[in-house]
């Protein structure tokens, strides 16, 4: 019994300075992040790199074969009807 | 009259005359679906769960989960051996709770509708999801020192985390035969946290405090990082914070994993939009219904209508109430040394139960002050109380299980 | 010449030339695919179990279900024991349709799809539900006095019940190796209402009978009770129910309980519409697959091409007949007492088949008289018929099983 | 195989018996069920009580709320930008 | 004291600093990770995998797959002992890989997802997807004289049939401890296909044959049968290609016949579209989901880090390329002795990997010749590519296994 | 270990013809198939003598009770507008 209340507290101590812990190097890892994240150049980013001769198409992707530009026309519409509340999960092409 | 006396064998209603319990656990479950529908408490875990406990105390329909014992031998029977003698609830019960794969399951949908946005454009305050564990490991000693033994303490700590998921994880491993007061008090203690952090608040904050304005305070002492790439960001994040967790608490991996995976193919965006409808509907509504259901069913006369239920809804409570306070107090302890104030109330959402403790908190900040909105503030500590409860699990089933 | 030895051993060719059997079934599984494909008959059920069909009588492929006896031992296989020795096909029939558990997630899926609102509004029909279940129990006599087992002749007089999970349920339970030929006559029969309500229609009800227009007749004598507050009564009435069904047939709760929690779920509306979508379509959709291909695979040459199959087919449908003439029946009786007169086709719709018993019967009406829309009504017997075979089904595995 | 065919005739007795009682307790509880509720005010129903100053918003009902007309507005400029080679799956409102 | 050294001993990181190579696995993981996610490399399975290489090498988190062995009896476990022993993710694997469950369910939905319209339009076309399966058989004859096992050789072969799920049913039953790099070499080299194909196309065809111009040579010989009633074919294709596949190849029915079933879903219409939907997004979402994560999880530090893996990674590109060079090759020959002349890339394609092959092959066609499209050519072979390699997977497990 | 590599030579041979045998098949039954259902009316097909007088409503679209003939008016306008490339998947009620 008295044992195992040692152990209870040895818990109770364990576990919040584990919690503390945790949380406090989601914190500084979070920043480091953003920093690092930063420093790498947005638009190098952009023009990634993938093989360019095949616009990449997961069968999933085919299906939705349409004009990004015209998404982001839809997108942009939308966004005026709805005050930004609305998104549209999906807009595909049919086959 | 042979036939009415066959006729009176079929139906349950001798089996309900002998044990008057049963009329009293249709009637929680009554209150329970009153809660659900009418009132709106977590109806999408309650509902089920109320007609788990329907259905599991209607004798003679062989719905109802039974505990393994070494006589029975549930554990070592295969599914259909456990199906036929048992019926399907227990064939549910055992092949998607007992052996834990639900609750990671349903972090994974959480995870996959969870935004890590406000977290880390608040980063700072995330800090504060941490002291608000505090109630967890309170009411574990408490519980103890009331005659629970250790594991059972641990699991009724874990009601004060306020995850659904996580309290049912901890139970299933540390003492599943609370697991159904438990996930009822749990559930329902979120549902009410529009009650229980004002009653709270009402207590330890004051009106000064209680007017702190983050925004003012930002523009007072600007932070110096902005995000640049915030979808980049997004998606390194939950890979990293997985490394990061698994090695320091690696028994909260299913848990924490899990969710972060679900996260992981969100921020991904199109490219896994299959994963993302899986995890965040396929998977994460099919769990929920099975969850709900099979969780009810634990819940028979025998196993629920005793003292111990009692204690878990008031230690439930107890539980809930100082991990409030514990990151309320963690606020007003940073205060004490910082320049740049944060109002309490973004501790109080350390809690989790997210987003309703954020809800709540924004509407008492406007209500001492209508241009005071910190929803986007308490988010933070909000999100990353789930992930300070999840971590407090692990601890416990490292040390107990 | 060792290489075409090696190639001949490697295909079916050889087994299937010692087992013409085999080239019998595969020409019954393209009957059924014309059936389901080009006749539209409950393609939903009879294309799965058709492909089944086809995957399980092509030797060597290993998809074919083998009973479980107390050589092979079965029953007390891991499931991936069941897998290695048996294939993926034996793995999904014990581990979803031999335990049970499909045909009740099927019922949560029809509850979410059913609306009580016709059967609320017109209670009193409700109660032709009952009387078109004696099919059911007529051929379980029949069947018996033919050289059936009690529990056969059950699983066989359950198709007079005109529900497909059901006849599953307790094909099941009572008689595994009569499974695939049930399944099939029930779905058939339930195809070809449009076919057997006029046939009996024909022979049981005179055109004056037929003419009898229940609008009218509300009108003659006006209902007292008007329901204001539809939604809630809807919410209502499916936990009564169930409760009520609970305690008077318990063997029924895993088919009943689950059809009225699917309804509850759907009436409760936006709060746990991902409890519905999850019953509705998820869960509904995948067992509608399994279920369909592994009901299939239960049809070998061994176990289909009997004298059995024989009898169920011809004893499948004196059920259905026998049933849709009892419902008739039960409204002229009543018609002889009461002065409000009942069109005798509400009777022929307790027979279920929702909702496909209700538009035939609203056609015939329609054909003597233009004006004679009796939908609405008929869809209370019609849905109640649902009900009806379900609690016949709880008291044959009651007294049976 | 007599035990049995007495056995079978009690079955269809019994059966029978309960398919009807079950379905006249369906059909008075339904009546009473009916008459009950509407004893209740529906206006104090309307005005539910639950706790007031959160105006309750599980992730779910998020998506739908959004106004109809909107929808359609949404659809139809949509129809003019792509030509007719979208479509919209879903609008959801985001929290 | 006592306090810090529970918390150690609670971390991985003593176990980290034992086992080295657990790092490298780590470093592993984010390179699939960036290869998936950045490069977009087949995402939907190597962020899966990824993310289950990371929970499964993060020490302690009790996430990683263990080989079964007589001594620990995995095989016999009930799935909740294996849980209980061995976490969820052993408890998935045990389930939905190691029955050999998923693969099939996945082609249900690759099926559910093809369209068989190209290749009915260039039927003649389909044969080369023939051919190109060469590189499995050579590779698997390399790889025995390399020490590799018979059964280990065919997995590590099955490569070279450039298709996911057909290389992991495969490996589960000829060589399950090799699966993780088996699945990993496959999905790589199925994304690196636009670097594989114009590799082995520079070496292996003359710019001459290159602009071959398909359409061109439709109006000089121009085909006889036009298809009047395309639906129809469509819908009777899939059910007679089953029963010919099956007769010839019957261990490659849990494979073709699956996805035969799942094309027929598709091609039926409306009154199968909720076992469509079922098919193609319900369970192959959530197929795709446990599959990644168990399969990275079997990628430990011990399984993965040794010798085999390498020669892996080179068989499984010599199996890609000769299987290639195989398709144009048969091309080749053919055009000696027709007039009609075939481009060669439509051999290329029939390595399978669609449609990225198709694309590819495309692409180079129009770099030579801007007017040159083959791509609706290129899908013939493509589809056929897929049988192809089914096929040749059935003829190994029955040869083997 | 001789034993084992004329085996494996032994599959190469058997699987390359299997996989060319099958392929030949696929061509030659697809062709045959082709030209049969060509056979067949393509009129008689279209009116397909399922029972007539019950238009078919699977329980889904009862679900819905959205007025059949404002859908039939909501399918036009979109294929005057997609010129027949879209389709509806769904149009739901909103509660
Ligand atoms: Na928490
Ligand atoms: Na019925
Ligand atoms: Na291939």
């Amino acid at each position: 019994m008295e044992q195992s209340l040692s152990n209870a507290f040895l818990i109770l101590f364990v576990g919040m300075i584990t919690v503390f812990v945790v949380l406090l190097l989601v914190v500084l890892t979070g920043k480091m992040l953003i920093k690092l994240v930063d420093n790498i150049s947005y638009d190098k980013l952009e023009a990634s790199p993938t093989i360019k001769f095949v616009p990449k198409l997961s069968e999933y992707e085919d299906r939705e074969g349409i004009d990004r530009k015209k998404i982001a026309a839809i997108v942009a519409s939308i966004d005026v009807i709805t005050q930004g509340k609305g998104y549209i999960t999906k807009v595909e092409k049919l086959s | 009259m042979e036939i009415l006396e066959k006729l009176y064998e079929m139906t349950a209603i001798g089996e309900l005359i002998n044990s008057p319990g049963t009329l009293l656990m249709i009637a929680i479950s009554f209150l329970l679906l009153y809660l659900g529908i009418y009132k709106k408490y977590e109806p999408l875990l309650l509902v089920p769960i109320a007609f788990g406990v329907l259905l599991a105390n209607l004798p003679g329909g062989n719905m109802n989960v039974i505990q393994a014992t070494a006589e029975n031998g549930i554990e070592h029977m295969t599914i259909l051996e456990i199906a036929k003698n048992h019926g399907i609830m227990n064939m549910l019960y055992y092949t998607l709770i007992k052996t834990g794969l639900l609750p990671p399951l349903i972090f994974m949908g959480v995870g996959a509708m969870t935004d890590f946005g406000p977290m880390l454009r608040n980063l700072r305050l995330a800090f504060f999801g941490a002291a608000a564990q505090i109630g967890i490991f309170s009411v574990l000693i408490s519980a103890f020192l009331l005659g629970f033994s250790l594991k059972q303490a641990g699991a009724l700590g874990i009601i004060g985390g306020a995850d659904g998921p996580t309290a049912i994880y901890t139970s299933i491993i540390l003492a599943p035969e609370l697991l159904g007061p438990i996930a009822i008090a749990a559930y329902s203690y979120m549902a009410l946290v529009p009650v229980i952090i004002p009653l709270v608040v009402r207590f330890t904050i004051t009106k000064k405090e209680l007017k702190i304005n983050m925004k003012q305070q930002e523009k007072l002492f600007p932070k110096k990082v902005k995000i640049k790439n915030l979808k980049l960001v997004k998606i390194i994040f939950p890979i990293v914070l997985a490394t990061l967790v698994a090695i320091l608490v690696p028994s909260s991996v299913p848990l924490v994993g899990m969710l972060l995976f679900g996260n992981l193919i969100k921020e991904i965006g199109n490219e896994t939009n299959r994963l993302f409808k899986a995890a965040s509907e396929t998977i994460m509504n099919t769990a929920t219904i099975f969850l709900g259901l099979t969780v009810g069913a634990t819940m028979t006369a025998i196993t629920f209508l005793n003292q111990e239920t009692l204690l878990i809804v008031v230690g439930g409570f107890l539980a809930f109430a100082i991990s409030i306070m514990g990151g309320i107090f963690a606020v007003k302890i940073y205060n004490v040394f910082s320049k740049k104030k944060i109002n309490p109330l973004i501790g109080a959402t350390g809690l989790s139960a997210v987003p309703m403790a954020s809800r709540v908190a924004n509407e008492i900040a406007l209500e001492h002050d209508p241009r005071n909105h910190i929803l986007q503030y308490a988010m933070s500590s909000n999100i990353s109380g789930v992930i300070g409860s999840a971590v407090a699990a692990g601890v416990l089933i490292s040390f107990l299980s």
